[in-house]
């Protein structure tokens, strides 16, 4: 066995598809003992999916599994579970945090692999009769955090931690397994203060001294820089580049992120657009908080003009998906928000939709459907309470009757102008497939007739054709109708393809507003800009 | 290891059965009857003292003229009773201790106390008592089944009353 | 200012108890029993409850609220004595032998009861209410219709006259406070039920090891997040159903020395009730539906019966109808367990508001230093 | 192949449970001429008893629209209700008088009751069910002392030797007793039918039918459907939630005054314990989940309940000689109630 030659890891061509949408093609990444390799790419790249394979997910066997293969030290692996993977050596730290808020530091690390006594008890039930062995688990965890090199406290009670050391009692948790040998972590410095940050670097750097390869996810190429021996760039589900971390720089970096075959579609209505930029403003936000979790806006100020599309773009969990949610009183949210000319209390979704917004959530199980209602309750509902209509009074409109005719007709009306398949009105909105259902999302804020748009994430996990429908449907009803449109969208190019203005969200505060037909770098160098 | 685990619980099953059995042997419970009743046997007539003191586990648990039954309650096969005689009126007490080994499957026991202390065979004086259901028993019962039970009378005061008699 | 506030968060974690010592305060001087009778009563029903509500502590620890299912234990305790009152089992020995038999019943619900609220997670509480009176009827099945006809009951005491059946009310003469009375001890005239005391302190200990072994932080890990428990490999499902069992277990043995100091058997309502006045009596002590410790358990009987037993009479002297206390005690038991119901869900629902308040200081101290 | 898919498919949307109850029943119905009860007297007995427990059934379908669940709390309207009959009784009206009186008291007590009640359950979202169930209690209980301590006088009511406190029973005979069952009541041989109840029912039965096709009604049933939707769509959940108690409350105080009317006893104390979970199990028996219920569902429900607890005691008395009828109510019951607390409910949360 000459370990100095068979790499760590191997991963071979792999590949991965979910139900015929390709998301992995032929990724190839090698790493060797007690190297450290940063991770890049933009959302939806196909960074996490790799890891999930790497991870043995559940997700991926129960979506049909992969191609390709990996190895382990030279021998071909096939995890079942997160468990085999672990057991093979591989530790990783998820972004949410996977703790018991009420056990003390040294119970996480060490949680289902305690230190155990024997007792008359355990020999005749069962091992889990075991008694723990505090004295020892303290001195296993207390070693755990010193291979860590960042002092926290091993009796804390880790709802009383601040964030960062939740953080870190998961990588000592990761260490304290002694059989670790390649250790992901995913946006570890997300919710780290710069100082802890500079700690977990530190420590990474005395992991690959010991002999622990890292794999290391994050957007802040700084850091990236500054700990990794190589950078893997990730775009479009494929391995772009793999170099070694001092031959490139942050410019290089962002511009292999983003950097792909233009769309020529992009920047469509470039005078439109200008015209547009001197009109008037008809929606001005100003130092707004909204506290979505995941995605938090810290003080946003901006700016809509009537009759644009503006896009608003940015990485997962930067807050652009908190800005329509805070406005519309979905999420708890402060600051001041002006509607052609009037203020809009917050947090009251009634005073939002009788100033005549309209919002599709990117949540579309969750808050865009009645998904066990028929499709004509679920287009006209919005309309029918907010602005009475479908309605029929009797006694002097004492008794407000709903129009089940006129319900009808609206939805036909939709499904003919949308293309929803469906078997008919009636037809309950669960049964239809995720395309049809954003269109039915789409045609519920259509039928508000409003004259300010939200669309959040349209095209999220729907197919090729839907999304192509669903965006000209969108900017048919801008042009159209002149109802303003703000978009929200993690993907670039749509946005490129549809918006007159792109708004970028970078650490809840918007990095910069520009034409849409700027080039993707300058986009893609904002996205990175603040992320915290 | 997993089969010396299935030992260890094969052994403590064991060990609670042979414990349980034990209780079924140790814990039975028997009403045992004394009676001081003249009894022809064998066409002998067995003389009956004027008094007798029947002393079961140190507590006195009857005291029988002629004609009389007493009873006791007891654990166990073993017997064990003192009786206190007293032969004729203003005689001096005679002691006698009393064991022997009850049988299992009777639940009431009557013992002609003259009989035995005349020396007779067991069979002689000891016969089962089989209980006539008295008329409140047969009386039919009506089932109370409420799903909320009885909430305000609550079974609390059932044993407040119960230790009142202590 | 932290001070001030745990101060103030310590009182509010124990309004309930704190309302209770007030109740009693008020109500013991009015009803003019003495403090002796008062002593030895509280003392009998520490003895006799005592063991019961330390049944609830372990579902409790698991997460799964409030044992409502501990009823299932408290009918498989009835099964076992009236099969052992048949055969004549009697004193300490027909305990014993109750007990033994109580297990194997009430592992069996244990397993059922654990299964179904696997089912319905998020709703444990309700659901095993509700199966509480499933098996009531078959309990009733089988107690009114299968013993005596094809469970073989011999002793006409005990069964109904028409041939199956048992009857209203079976009498545990023969065992009545055999364990109570099996060390006796009176202390200043109060009479101390020593052995029961002993089987009692032997469970807490049973439940302070139990705590501190693999099975019990398992527990606890599974009470807290079943999610992260299960991603750390931890059989979510196998250890909440372990922890019923147990809890139905204990709650079958503990009825058997309540009933043993009772001296009878209510065969239909005994158990019936049992759950609701032990779940009252552990709130009481201060415990909630996610929390609870042994220290909870006696302060809540202490609590709780010197409420019960002070009530009827005070409600009595002062009204001149003693129904009032009886009623009154009923409605406190209920109330207890709805206003801790109450204070669960909505601490639930502070804390899941309390991040958007600190992003709101935050905010404003952010604009305060810009 | 196909048939035995469709068949198993058949049986999954209807529920298993359901389908042994139902086959139960019929099986009854068929076996009752045959042992030799009189049928027509079992049907009458069937279409009675549902038309006295038929709006108790119905007080459930407000509060499982807008999603407050199963309805645990029913014998706080239960009290409204008992409230509206003492008084308007204490107040010396008699005959059918007694019964609108009743009503029209009831209804403020209600109204205050149901908002209280909402108001707590708002609070709560989430562990309605529970809670519900022991809001019911304690005001029971609460009750059971104010049934004593509550200045009624009249001599029909109130225990003869101490001339206060009321009794546990009280007789309706000179007030209500069938006001609705014996108007314009039908008697066809030993078949005979409550017109006037059933009538009532169907008139209350076509209000909430009605309301849900409103406004409101639809705003009730998408809040229920989807909480964040209705929000989402600018509704005030909380009060749609608020209105729906309170409808759920009224109507069980409406509930148990047409009960009364039937059974011909005015229940105190303790009686309104047993009121909610046989009317929950109704509905659920007739197809409703936690979540979704229907008038149709409260129809075949009441039907199929009302219709096990009058046939079977008969038909196994005559059977078998053995009365298992009350065993076999509460498991059926509860078993039911438990099948549909173990459903998976999507979209409801």
């Amino acid at each position: 066995m000459d370990e100095k030659n068979t790499p760590l890891l191997e991963m071979k061509n792999i590949k991965k598809d979910f139900f015929g949408n390709q998301v992995l093609t032929d990724i190839n990444l090698t790493l060797k003992e007690g190297e450290v390799i940063g991770l890049v790419g933009e959302n939806g790249a196909g960074k996490s999916t790799l890891m999930k394979i790497l991870f043995g997910a559940d997700v991926i066997r129960e979506t049909g599994g992969y191609a390709g293969e990996i190895r382990i030290n030279g021998e071909k692996a096939d995890f079942r579970s997160p468990f085999d993977a672990i057991a093979s050596g591989i530790g990783m730290v998820h972004q949410e945090f996977s703790l018991i808020p009420g056990f003390t530091a040294t119970e996480n690390i060490l949680l289902n692999r305690e230190s155990k006594k024997k007792n008359i008890i355990s020999e005749i039930f069962s091992e889990r009769m075991d008694t723990l062995d505090r004295p020892e688990m303290e001195q296993r965890a207390m070693e755990a955090i010193e291979k860590m090199g960042v002092k926290i406290e091993s009796k804390m009670v880790i709802s009383d931690m601040p964030v960062g050391h939740k953080q870190f009692t998961e990588i000592a948790r990761e260490l304290s397994k002694d059989q670790l040998k390649l250790l992901i972590l995913d946006e570890p410095t997300a919710v780290l203060t710069e100082k802890e940050a500079e700690a977990l670097l530190e420590s990474i750097r005395g992991m690959a001294k010991r002999g622990i390869a890292v794999i290391f996810i994050t957007h802040r190429l700084k850091e990236i820089l500054s700990v990794c021996d190589r950078v893997a760039v990730m775009r479009d589900g494929c391995l772009i580049q793999n170099v070694p971390a001092k031959e490139t720089d942050e410019v290089q970096i962002t511009k292999w992120m983003v950097g792909r075959n233009v769309d020529v579609s992009a920047g469509a209505g470039k005078e439109e657009a200008k015209e547009k930029e001197e009109g008037e403003v008809i929606l001005s936000i100003d130092r707004l908080w909204v506290d979505m979790p995941g995605e938090t806006v810290r003080d946003v100020s901006l700016d809509v003009i009537k009759g644009e599309i503006l896009g608003i773009g940015g990485l997962a969990g930067q807050g652009k998906l908190g800005i329509p949610n805070g406005i519309m009183g979905l999420y708890q949210a402060g600051g001041t928000v002006t509607f052609e000319g009037k203020e809009i209390p917050l947090n009251d979704p009634r005073k939002c939709l009788d100033s005549s917004f309209a919002f599709v959530s990117e949540d579309r199980r969750g808050v865009g459907l009645l998904l066990d209602e028929s499709l004509e309750w679920n287009i006209a509902f919005p309309a029918m309470q907010i602005q009475n209509k479908f309605l029929k009074n009797y006694l002097g409109g004492l008794i407000k009757w709903r129009d089940e005719k006129a319900i009808q007709e609206v939805t036909q009306k939709y499904i003919g102008e949308l293309a929803i398949k469906c078997t008919g009105s009636q037809q309950k909105a669960r049964e239809l497939s995720g395309g049809n259902q954003q269109k039915v999302c789409l045609a519920k804020a259509f039928a508000l007739e409003p004259r300010l748009l939200f669309v959040s994430e349209p095209t999220r996990g729907i197919d090729v054709g839907a999304k192509a429908l669903v965006l000209q449907a969108l900017k048919q009803f801008n042009r159209e109708k002149g109802v303003t449109v703000v978009m929200v969208s993690s993907e670039l190019e749509e946005l490129r393809a549809t918006c007159d203005r792109i708004a970028i969200v970078s650490g809840g505060r918007i990095a910069q507003i520009l034409p849409a037909s700027t080039p993707s770098e300058e986009f893609g160098a904002l996205m990175v800009s603040q992320v915290i | 290891m997993k089969s010396r685990q299935w030992i260890f619980r094969l052994g403590a099953l064991a060990v609670i059965l042979a414990v349980a059995a034990l209780m079924f042997v140790v814990g039975r419970g028997h009403t045992v009857y004394f009676d001081s009743k003249a009894e022809t046997a064998g066409g002998k007539e067995v003389a009956v003292p004027y008094k007798i003191e029947v002393v079961v586990d140190g507590e006195k648990a009857a005291k029988l003229y002629e004609g009389e039954r007493g009873m006791a309650s007891t654990m166990g096969q073993n017997f064990k009773m003192r009786l206190d005689i007293t032969q004729e009126k203003g005689q001096t007490k005679k002691t006698v201790n009393v064991g022997m080994k009850l049988p299992y499957s009777m639940d009431g026991i009557v013992l002609n106390l003259p009989a035995m202390l005349a020396g007779l065979p067991q069979e002689e004086y000891l016969s089962e008592f089989i209980p006539v259901p008295s008329a409140e028993e047969l009386k039919d019962e009506e089932v109370v089944t409420d799903e909320f039970g009885d909430l305000t009378g609550g079974s609390e005061d059932a044993g407040m009353e119960g230790d009142g008699s202590e | 200012m932290s001070r001030k506030k745990d101060l103030r968060q310590t009182i509010q974690k124990s309004s309930v108890p704190l309302m209770f010592v007030l109740i009693c305060a008020v109500c013991i001087p009015i009803s003019g029993l003495s403090p002796s009778y008062l002593a030895n009563e509280v003392v009998t029903r520490m003895g006799r409850n005592a063991f019961l509500i330390l049944s609830l502590l372990i579902p409790i620890m698991a997460g799964m609220g409030l044992n409502f299912g501990m009823t299932l234990g408290a009918m498989a305790g009835e099964i076992a004595l009236i099969l052992v009152c048949d055969w004549q089992i009697v004193g300490i020995p027909g305990m014993v032998l109750a007990m033994i038999l109580s297990v194997p019943v009430s592992v069996l619900l244990g397993i059922f009861c654990g299964k179904i609220l696997n089912m319905a997670k998020g709703r444990e509480m309700i659901t095993s209410y509700i199966i509480s009176y499933f098996i009531n009827g078959i309990y009733q099945l089988v107690v009114l219709y299968l013993m005596g006809s094809v469970i073989p009951i011999k002793h006409t005491s005990i069964k109904l006259p028409r041939g199956y059946g048992i009857r209203n009310t079976v009498s545990l003469l023969s065992m009545r406070q055999k364990l109570d009375n099996l060390i006796p001890l009176k202390i200043a005239g109060i009479k101390i039920p020593v052995a029961t005391f002993l089987v009692v302190a032997l469970l807490c200990l049973i439940i302070v090891w139990f705590r501190r072994t693999k099975l019990g932080q398992d527990m606890r890990a599974v009470g807290q997040d079943m999610e992260v428990a299960r991603d750390a490999g931890i059989k979510v499902e196998r250890t909440r159903i372990i922890s019923i069992v147990i809890s139905t277990v204990l709650a079958g043995i503990g009825m058997i020395i309540y009933l043993q100091n009772m001296g009878n058997i209510a065969t239909y309502s005994s158990h019936s009730q049992i759950g609701m006045f032990c779940i009252a009596a552990l709130l009481v002590g201060g415990a909630s539906v996610d929390k609870a410790s042994i220290g909870n358990v006696f302060l809540g009987i202490i609590l709780f019966h010197t409420m019960f037993i002070v009530a009827p009479k005070a409600g009595a002297v002062i009204t001149g109808d003693s129904m009032i206390g009886e009623y009154f005690r009923v409605f406190v038991s209920y109330a207890v367990i709805t206003v801790a119901l109450i204070m669960y869900e909505t601490n639930k629902r502070r804390n899941k508001n309390r991040a958007g308040k600190q992003l709101e200081t935050e905010q404003n101290g952010e604009g305060g230093a810009s | 192949m196909t048939f035995m898919e469709r068949l198993k498919e058949a049986v999954e949307s209807f529920g298993l449970p359901r389908l042994i109850i139902t086959g139960f029943l019929i099986l009854l119905l068929i076996a009752a001429p045959i042992v030799g009860a009189d049928l027509p007297t079992q049907i009458s007995n069937i279409i009675n008893r549902f038309s006295w427990n038929g709006i108790l059934v119905l007080a459930m379908v407000p509060m499982v629209h807008s999603g407050c669940g199963l309805n645990f709390g029913l014998p706080l309207g239960i009290i409204s209700g008992l409230l509206g009959a003492t008084i308007s009784i204490e107040m010396g009206f008699t005959g059918g008088l007694s019964f609108v009186m009743a009503i029209l008291i009831a209804t403020p007590f209600a109204l205050i009751f149901g908002g209280l009640y909402g108001w707590l359950l708002n609070k709560i979202k989430g562990g309605e069910m529970m809670i519900a169930t022991y809001v019911g209690f304690s005001s029971v209980s609460l009750m059971c002392m104010m049934w004593l301590l509550l200045p009624y006088h009249s001599p029909n009511m109130v225990w003869g030797m101490a001339g206060k406190g009321l009794r546990t029973t009280i007789s309706l005979e000179g007030y209500y007793l069938e006001v609705l069952s014996k108007f314009l009541q039908i008697n066809i041989g030993n078949l005979s039918i409550p017109t006037g109840a059933i009538l009532f029912f169907a008139v209350l039965a076509f209000g909430i039918w009605a309301f849900l096709h409103t406004k409101t009604g639809t705003a009730m049933t998408a809040v229920g459907s989807n909480p964040t939707f209705a929000k989402a769509a600018g509704i005030n959940v909380d009060k749609i939630r608020l209105i729906s108690v309170i409808m759920s409350t009224w109507l069980a105080a409406i509930g148990i005054l047409v009960y009364e009317q039937g059974f011909g006893f005015i229940q105190l104390y303790m009686a309104p314990f047993y009121m909610a979970l046989p009317a929950v199990s109704a509905i659920l028996i007739g197809g409703a989940s936690v979540n979704k219920a229907t008038i149709m569902n409260v129809i075949i429900g009441t039907i199929l309940f009302q219709g096990i607890v009058t046939m079977t005691p008969t038909v196994m008395n005559n059977m078998i000689h053995m009365d298992m009828s009350e065993v076999i109510r509460i498991i059926a019951s509860n078993g039911m109630i438990l099948y549909a607390l173990t459903r998976k409910t999507e979209g409801s949360k």
